[in-house]
């Protein structure tokens, strides 16, 4: 049988880093192939050289047997190669047709095109609509434009590099569907995701990567979730749970909060009440943009909230800076790393004073002693396992599971006693996202309260002992997990009665 | 008075024709994502160019090509140190303005004592004559048609077709536009070449129309008012037309207002056209605050580097 | 094939062999700019700028030329490093000096050694307050300010017109537009006997110390350059956007004005309408070529003046025309910024074949 | 040895208007001296701390005078010749003397009374706009004394004042020029330096006046006659007092009797009787007859200014002359 795509010995490096080394695999015809690795693993390094945007150092492709080799993005498509990026490629203050056409030669913006538009969308189930401006669309909406787009090429092979992140359930059942016809249609499928569950759902085929190498071709249906994990990191992962689960007191509670978005196309945070106690983990569901954004800014203190809406300790902390509730001993991880959590173009140690509570001796009367802030770096990155060439590098130039991993230590070493996390793992390979749960998971042992945003269910149903869901700005009531919770908490995030 | 309202527009409209120039050129420049600072320095390169080539061959046209010529090679150091060398372009707009008028300073003293001829209007017989109607429309040089056409033409570009299409979205995300293969680098540099090219025949306007001659520093701020003009116009090629007709205006009817003896002082009356800016820029971003950042590219002023 | 390579870590080797090739590349420009102007290039260039640094006293006048470059320079890099583009510091120099310099002509032949530290104080908020329109604009409706700051400086050069032609005039001075001469109290005390070096040297220097220490060891500094580079990761930290802003444009502002009055109370003595002479646009350069460090922005305060100084005297010898001085300025500075590139890139050369 | 003689200029020599007459009086010394003098001119030189610096420079030069061609260079030129007793100073257009500093001016507004009366005689439209650079007294000793000219012989003369607030900037004097043509006027006076008003005047078909040298070829047909600002023969009396040694500190006040101020060639344009008049006035300015400020003269409030037959003291009246006359219709800006 012919392969439709074929790689030998592609090879890709970056200085010194070697991203692709020497890999080879094939894909047939109308299959669903799976790429899967961990953080760094070269994944996405390999999909752009597929797609023209990267050139190899050495190695060749083959397509349908004849020599391939795009030295950019147009000749891969003219070929019928797709592909939906890990970060989105979309224009914001475009139209939705505009986006669209930018990505497909030899097309102009008219009238036909915008009818096909609306033919594709209605064919898929992918509801778009062509004139609206992408900066006012949701990022579900913005991932059906992406996907769109691709499916208008008529491709042979459709690339998508961590596409469901952003999905809601829903949206990744239509997904699927949508994949199952396409393949059935004869166009290929190289699949990347870090979430295994669905991986097993949808692929045959799956090449494992590790540190830019190919470790093996498999059947993913033919192995459990942890095989595929530790295929992928090279070791077994070992599991913690929580052993003696002890609350304490209350000590941070949301009071009938509701705040206007001050962004145009946010949400509206309505009535919102919560009660965190001490030693507890406590999840917040829910499907991304149905305020989850607007919330952890009021809760990190960005965004002014009304009087009294939050108490921390007993204390009114409505009206303090960021700062003055971390000195509380109140943390935070937001979801958006670079250009939030850290500044992408500063090193590790400056990154450090971003989150500084006096406690930690990184300043004194506001003059920073950057002995201090060097040595509690080292710490983070010894206790975390960032992989960094040194604590000055920039933060942009670590992968997403790494600098992840830096943040959450960053907070976890101040000791909170609340710490705020959103998204914990969001794009984080397998391997990190357990050491990161385990840290969470120490952390509320110890005493300490962690509140959790997640969209992702099977990370909230493992760790949290509450769980709430957040559905278009209002959050329901603490979820009874013994009594069908799963199906319930399923319910609310589609916009299901809140009790 | 008609008379006198006829020739205050003509007045307007010459001393608005520079500015439209060099604030469509660099209106595109920005929308692909450029901040240029150097449209004074390749405004006043343009200027001494044309000037020496129409006094040495006294060829109107290929007095303007030598003076496109020149702003698109002044524009080139600025493209190639931005985009090739990746420097900050706010400081590298600037050290092109200075540059810009150090060179032609230097080149210009040989012909600071010269004239040459005038560009002149067409005026089409019969039509010219016409009350009112005949002036107004008939009697401008042709470079003012010149500057209307590249309006709508930049307009037509960045709105009908592909490539003008590709060029804004790569003001908008120069990343997500080279990952779908759309060459950032180029596009940027030939519009930063297009910009060169519109601010060196405004320059020229400035000392073959307006005034022929040629004169140190005679660009006197109009690289500055274009930018700022070009921020008036929400990025918009049309509004650049009023803007420059107002900017242009206020500089003629201050001079107007003396001449009819207006009791306000002379200082004060010349601080309006540079307050008016002001003032149009507060109230505009006060009329479209909701959506601010809808109007600016959003990688404007940024530094693009692709890895390979 | 050549491509560029970011690096991980800055290289410190290129942090002080970038400038130092920069300077070799506008010292060889300079030579093919002599050839082209038909001069003598080893002695222009000794004239240019070896020259300059021979004399005592051509050396004393580059530090009064500094001086105010310093001081400028000092205060716009912190706008620079929060993406605060204040383009417009001549104008907060110039209405420095106007406020500053009224304060002194109110107090005309009043003997006190608190009338210049009150002209300074008057000269700062008048700077402050002319930059804050600026901050006001951009906090409230989002106003550019290189456009805001920069007509402010064309209003500000009339208005330093309207002053000398009239309130602030000599009264004995037949009608020209000039203010009496500053009377002792209100003149600027000499730090070197014998040449214009003025005190305002001494506090542009130590000014530029207490900014590294602020810059590199106060937590504002830190905040300054985050909400340059990523304003969310400002906000997550604490640090609020809006008092960035207003933070670099009053420090830029209000050094400018103290640079304005120490220019009219020291070398010239007097109001004229000529006081402002471009310092608050070379001071951005000067930031530039120190790469925003305060530290370097005294050395390249002196190179700039050592390149105003040189062209005077290339005038004087060799009758090059004084706009050379703006060529060269403008060339540094390319080649500077070109060269900058080495420190977070690398160069790399690939060879590879493909089938 | 030669003399070694510096001039400092306020713009570039290329201006065609004040900076480009004293370079003419610096070459003219040249020729009459040849080896006898050397000679340094620097242009564009700012009024600010600059200038204090470029004396000083020019003094370590070894220059043995050194002529300071703007106002604003006054008190940079007694700072530095307090520094370089030694040297010879000479400031244009100042009033502080030292004694090692001089001051000289001229008379232009003797100038300005006879193109004032041409075109009181020439317009049409009775409308005359002038364009004027800063309100400075000398400047608005022009504006007087070529209205009251204008005014003696063409009582309905109206004159429209433009202050432009630069001695040169062609664009603004090209719009300035351009505004006053729109609003009726037919004859253009300046007061600031470069050649664009002339080329205005030219192109418009109406008339002009040359201002401090002859810019006939700016405007071929529209330049009835320039002010030429002759400081040569100064110039090169001084250097020789230098290189004599007979050389004190003075204050010069020159005008057409001396030869300070000249015209250049009326133009063919110019009616017989107008050119005889015009050639009249010059001759009664040469013989020191005729006096541009004769009253009786009121100011632009009504106050009386000179009485019938009176001419002003040199100081105050002129020195410092801050009003206009008696009908001028405009304000002088503050
Ligand atoms: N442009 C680049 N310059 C330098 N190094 C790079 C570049 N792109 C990727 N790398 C490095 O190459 C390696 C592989 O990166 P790649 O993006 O392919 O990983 P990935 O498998 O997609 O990871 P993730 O799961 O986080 O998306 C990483 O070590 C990364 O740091
Ligand atoms: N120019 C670069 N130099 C060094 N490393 C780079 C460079 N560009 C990208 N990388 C690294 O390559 C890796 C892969 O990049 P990619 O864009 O796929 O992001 P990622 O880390 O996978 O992010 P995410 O968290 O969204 O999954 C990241 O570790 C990123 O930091
Ligand atoms: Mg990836
Ligand atoms: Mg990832």
């Amino acid at each position: 049988m012919k392969y439709q795509l074929e790689l030998k010995e592609v090879s890709k490096s970056f200085g010194p880093v070697q991203a692709n080394d020497g890999i080879s695999f094939a894909i047939k015809p109308g299959s669903v192939h799976a790429l899967l690795g961990e953080n760094g693993a070269g994944k996405s390094t390999l999909v752009k050289i597929i797609y023209g945007s990267l050139e190899p150092d050495e190695g060749s492709m083959k397509w349908y047997g004849e020599d391939f080799c795009p030295t950019n993005p147009f000749e891969a498509r003219e070929k019928g190669v797709a592909m939906v990026f890990q970060h989105f490629s979309l224009f914001e203050s475009l139209t939705v047709a505009e986006n669209i056409v930018l990505g497909l030669d030899n097309v102009v913006l008219d009238d036909v095109i915008i009818s096909k538009i609306e033919k594709y969308s209605k064919q898929y189930g992918l509801s778009i609509n062509p004139h609206q401006v992408v900066g006012d669309l949701s990022v579900g909406a913005r991932q059906r434009v992406e996907i769109v787009r691709c499916l208008m090429q008529n491709p042979k092979l459709l690339i998508m590099d961590e596409p469901t992140s952003v999905l809601t359930p829903k949206e990744v059942t239509d997904l699927f569907l949508t994949l199952r016809k396409l393949a059935d249609n004869g166009c290929a499928i190289l699949y990347i995701s870090h979430k295994l569950e669905e991986v097993r759902q949808i692929c045959k085929y799956a090449t494992i990567l590790r540190n830019g190498s190919l470790i093996k071709n498999c059947n993913p249906q033919e192995h459990t979730k942890d095989e595929i994990a530790e295929m992928m990191i090279g070791k077994k992962i070992i599991k913690l749970a929580r052993e003696n689960i002890k609350h304490g007191k209350e000590i941070f509670s949301i009071n009938s909060l509701s705040s206007k978005s001050n962004n145009m196309f946010g949400v509206d945070l309505k009535d919102i009440n919560l009660s965190v106690r001490q030693g507890s983990i406590t999840g917040i569901a829910g499907v991304a943009g149905n305020g989850q954004d607007e919330l952890m800014r009021i809760l990190i203190g960005e965004d002014n909230a009304p009087a009294s809406s939050l108490e921390f300790k007993g204390l009114d902390i409505t009206r303090l800076t960021s700062h003055q509730r971390r000195q509380l001993s109140m943390f935070f991880v937001p979801e958006e790393r670079l250009g939030h959590g850290a500044v992408p173009s500063m090193g590790l140690d400056e990154n450090m004073l971003l989150s500084r509570p006096n406690s930690s001796k990184m300043t004194r009367n506001n003059i920073i002693d950057w002995k201090q802030v060097r040595n509690l770096t080292n710490n983070v990155v010894d206790t975390f396992n960032v992989m960094t060439p040194s604590v000055s590098a920039e933060a942009q130039s670590l992968s997403g599971g790494n600098l992840q991993k830096f943040m959450v230590g960053r907070e976890l070493i101040q000791n909170p006693e609340l710490l705020i996390i959103a998204q914990p793992t969001w794009g984080v390979d397998a391997g990190s996202a357990n050491n990161i749960h385990q840290a969470l998971i120490a952390l509320a042992d110890s005493g300490s309260s962690v509140l959790i945003i997640s969209q992702d269910l099977d990370e909230i149903l493992s760790l949290c002992e509450q769980v709430h869901v957040l559905y278009n700005g209002s959050l329901s009531d603490s979820v009874d997990m013994q009594k069908n919770g799963l199906e319930k908490i399923s319910q609310l995030m589609l916009g299901g009665a809140i009790q | 008075m008609n008379e006198l309202f006829v020739q205050i527009i003509l007045g307007i409209s010459i001393a608005s024709v520079p500015l439209i120039f060099a604030a469509t050129g660099e209106l595109l420049v920005e929308r692909s994502g450029v901040l240029n600072l150097g449209v004074e320095g390749m405004m006043i390169v343009g200027a001494i160019t044309g000037f020496v080539v129409q006094f040495h061959f006294d060829n109107a046209l290929l007095s303007l090509a030598a003076a496109i010529i020149a702003g698109m090679s002044i524009a080139a150091i600025f493209a190639f140190l931005t985009q090739i060398m990746l420097t900050n372009q706010v400081a590298t707009g600037l050290a092109l303005t200075l540059f810009g008028l150090g060179v032609s300073a230097f080149w210009g003293r040989a012909y600071s004592k010269v004239t040459v001829d005038r560009v002149d209007a067409i005026n089409v017989p019969g039509l010219s004559d016409l009350p009112i109607v005949g002036p107004l429309v008939f009697s401008y040089d042709p470079l003012f048609y010149l500057s209307i056409l590249m309006v709508i033409l930049v307009w037509y570009f960045l709105n009908r077709t592909k490539k003008g299409l590709i060029l804004r979205a790569i003001g908008d995300n120069h990343d997500a536009a080279h990952a779908i293969g759309h060459k950032v680098v180029r596009y940027r540099f030939i519009a930063i070449l297009f910009g060169g090219a519109m601010a060196g025949i405004g320059g020229a306007y400035l000392s073959l129309v307006q005034v022929p001659i040629w004169v140190e520093g005679m660009t006197a701020g109009r690289g500055w008012i274009s930018l700022a003009l070009v921020v008036f116009a929400s990025w918009q090629p049309f509004k650049v037309i009023v803007g420059a007709i107002i900017f242009g205006g206020i500089t003629i009817l201050q001079l107007h207002a003396q001449g009819f003896g207006v009791n306000v002082d002379a200082q004060y009356l010349s601080m309006l056209p540079y307050l008016m800016t002001i003032f149009v820029l507060v109230t505009l971003r006060i009329r479209i605050k909701s959506n601010t950042n809808r109007v600016m590219p959003s990688c404007l002023g940024k530094i693009f580097h692709s890895t390979q | 094939m050549i491509r560029l390579q970011t690096r991980t870590d800055s290289s410190t080797l290129m942090v002080f062999f970038s400038p130092l090739l920069a300077l070799i590349l506008t010292a060889f420009s300079t030579f093919v700019v002599f050839f082209l102007a038909g001069v003598d290039g080893f002695g222009a260039f000794y004239v240019l700028f070896i020259e300059p640094l021979t004399s005592l006293y051509s050396f004393s006048e580059m530090l009064v030329k500094a001086a105010p470059l310093i001081m400028i320079a000092l205060g716009l890099s912190i706008g620079f490093r929060a993406g605060v583009w204040n383009i417009g510091a001549e104008g907060q120099y110039v209405i420095g000096a106007v406020a500053g310099s009224a304060v002194g002509l109110y107090f005309y032949e009043v003997e006190g050694f608190w009338l210049l530290p009150l002209m300074s104080l008057v000269a700062i908020i008048a700077g402050m307050s002319y930059a804050g329109i600026a901050a006001f604009l951009r906090t409230k409706y989002q106003v550019n300010e290189i456009l805001v700051t920069l007509m402010l400086t064309y209003v500000a050069i009339l208005f330093l017109s309207a002053m000398v032609h009239g309130p602030l005039r000599d009264p004995d001075g037949f009608n020209f537009p000039e203010s009496r001469l500053f009377h002792d109290s209100a003149t600027l005390p000499i730090i070197w006997q014998g040449t214009r070096v003025h005190i305002g040297l001494a506090v542009a220097v130590i000014l530029a110390f207490v900014s590294y220490f602020w810059i590199n060891k106060h937590i504002t500094g830190l905040q300054i350059k985050i909400s340059g580079n990523a304003p969310r990761a400002a906000k997550f930290a604490g640090f609020d956007e809006n008092k960035t802003v207003w933070l670099s444009l009053l420090v830029s502002g209000g050094v400018a004005g103290l640079a304005g009055v120490f220019e009219a109370t020291g070398p010239i003595g007097q109001l004229v309408p000529h006081l402002p002479s471009g310092y608050g646009f070379t001071a951005i350069i000067v930031a530039f070529l120190a790469r925003l460090n305060p530290i370097g922005i005294i050395f390249s305060a002196l190179l700039i003046a050592l390149t105003y100084i040189g062209g005077e005297s290339a005038q004087i010898t060799y009758d090059l025309p004084n706009s050379i001085t703006s060529i060269f300025q403008g060339m540094l500075l390319f080649y500077f910024l070109a060269c900058d590139i080495l420190i977070r890139y690398k160069f790399v050369f690939t060879f590879y074949q493909r089938q | 040895a030669p003399t070694k003689a510096a001039f400092i200029y306020i713009g570039p020599t290329g201006d065609m208007g004040w900076t480009y007459q004293h370079d003419v009086g610096a070459n003219y010394v040249k020729k009459h001296m040849g080896d006898d003098v050397e000679i340094t001119t620097v242009e564009s030189v700012e009024e600010g701390p600059d200038a204090e610096r470029v004396m000083a420079q020019l003094a370590n030069k070894g220059n043995e005078i050194i002529f300071t061609t703007s106002f604003g260079y006054m008190n940079p030129t007694l700072k530095a010749a307090k520094r370089f007793p030694n040297v010879k100073f000479e400031h244009a257009t100042g009033y502080k003397r030292a004694d090692n500093v001089s001051t000289y001016s001229a008379r232009f507004y003797e100038g300005r009374h006879v193109i004032g009366k041409i075109a009181g005689r020439m317009t049409k439209s009775n409308v005359i706009g002038y364009i004027a650079s800063f309100p400075i007294p000398e400047v608005i000793r022009g504006i007087n004394a070529s209205y009251l000219a204008a005014k003696s012989v063409n009582p309905d003369i109206q004159m429209k004042i433009v202050w432009v607030f630069s001695w040169f900037d062609p664009g603004k004097e090209a719009d300035a020029a351009k505004a006053m043509i729109d609003q009726g006027a037919d004859i253009i006076m300046q007061h600031t330096d470069s050649t664009a008003a002339m080329m205005m005047a030219e192109e418009n078909g109406i008339y002009a006046f040359g201002q401090a040298s002859d810019m006939g070829a700016f405007g071929p047909r529209a330049q009835l006659t320039a002010i030429i600002d002759d400081w040569g023969p100064y110039y090169l009396q001084r250097v020789r007092a230098v290189r004599d040694g007979t050389w004190e500190s003075a204050d010069t006040f020159d005008g057409v009797r001396e030869g300070m101020v000249g015209f250049s060639p009326l133009s063919d344009q110019l009616p017989a009787d107008v050119r005889a008049m015009a050639l009249q006035a010059i001759g009664e300015l040469a013989a020191g007859t005729l006096h541009p400020f004769t009253g009786p003269v009121n100011k632009q409030d009504g106050s009386p200014w000179l009485a019938a037959g009176e001419t002003p003291p040199m100081f105050p009246d002129l020195l410092t002359m801050d009003f206009y006359v008696e009908g001028i219709d405009s304000k002088i800006p503050q």
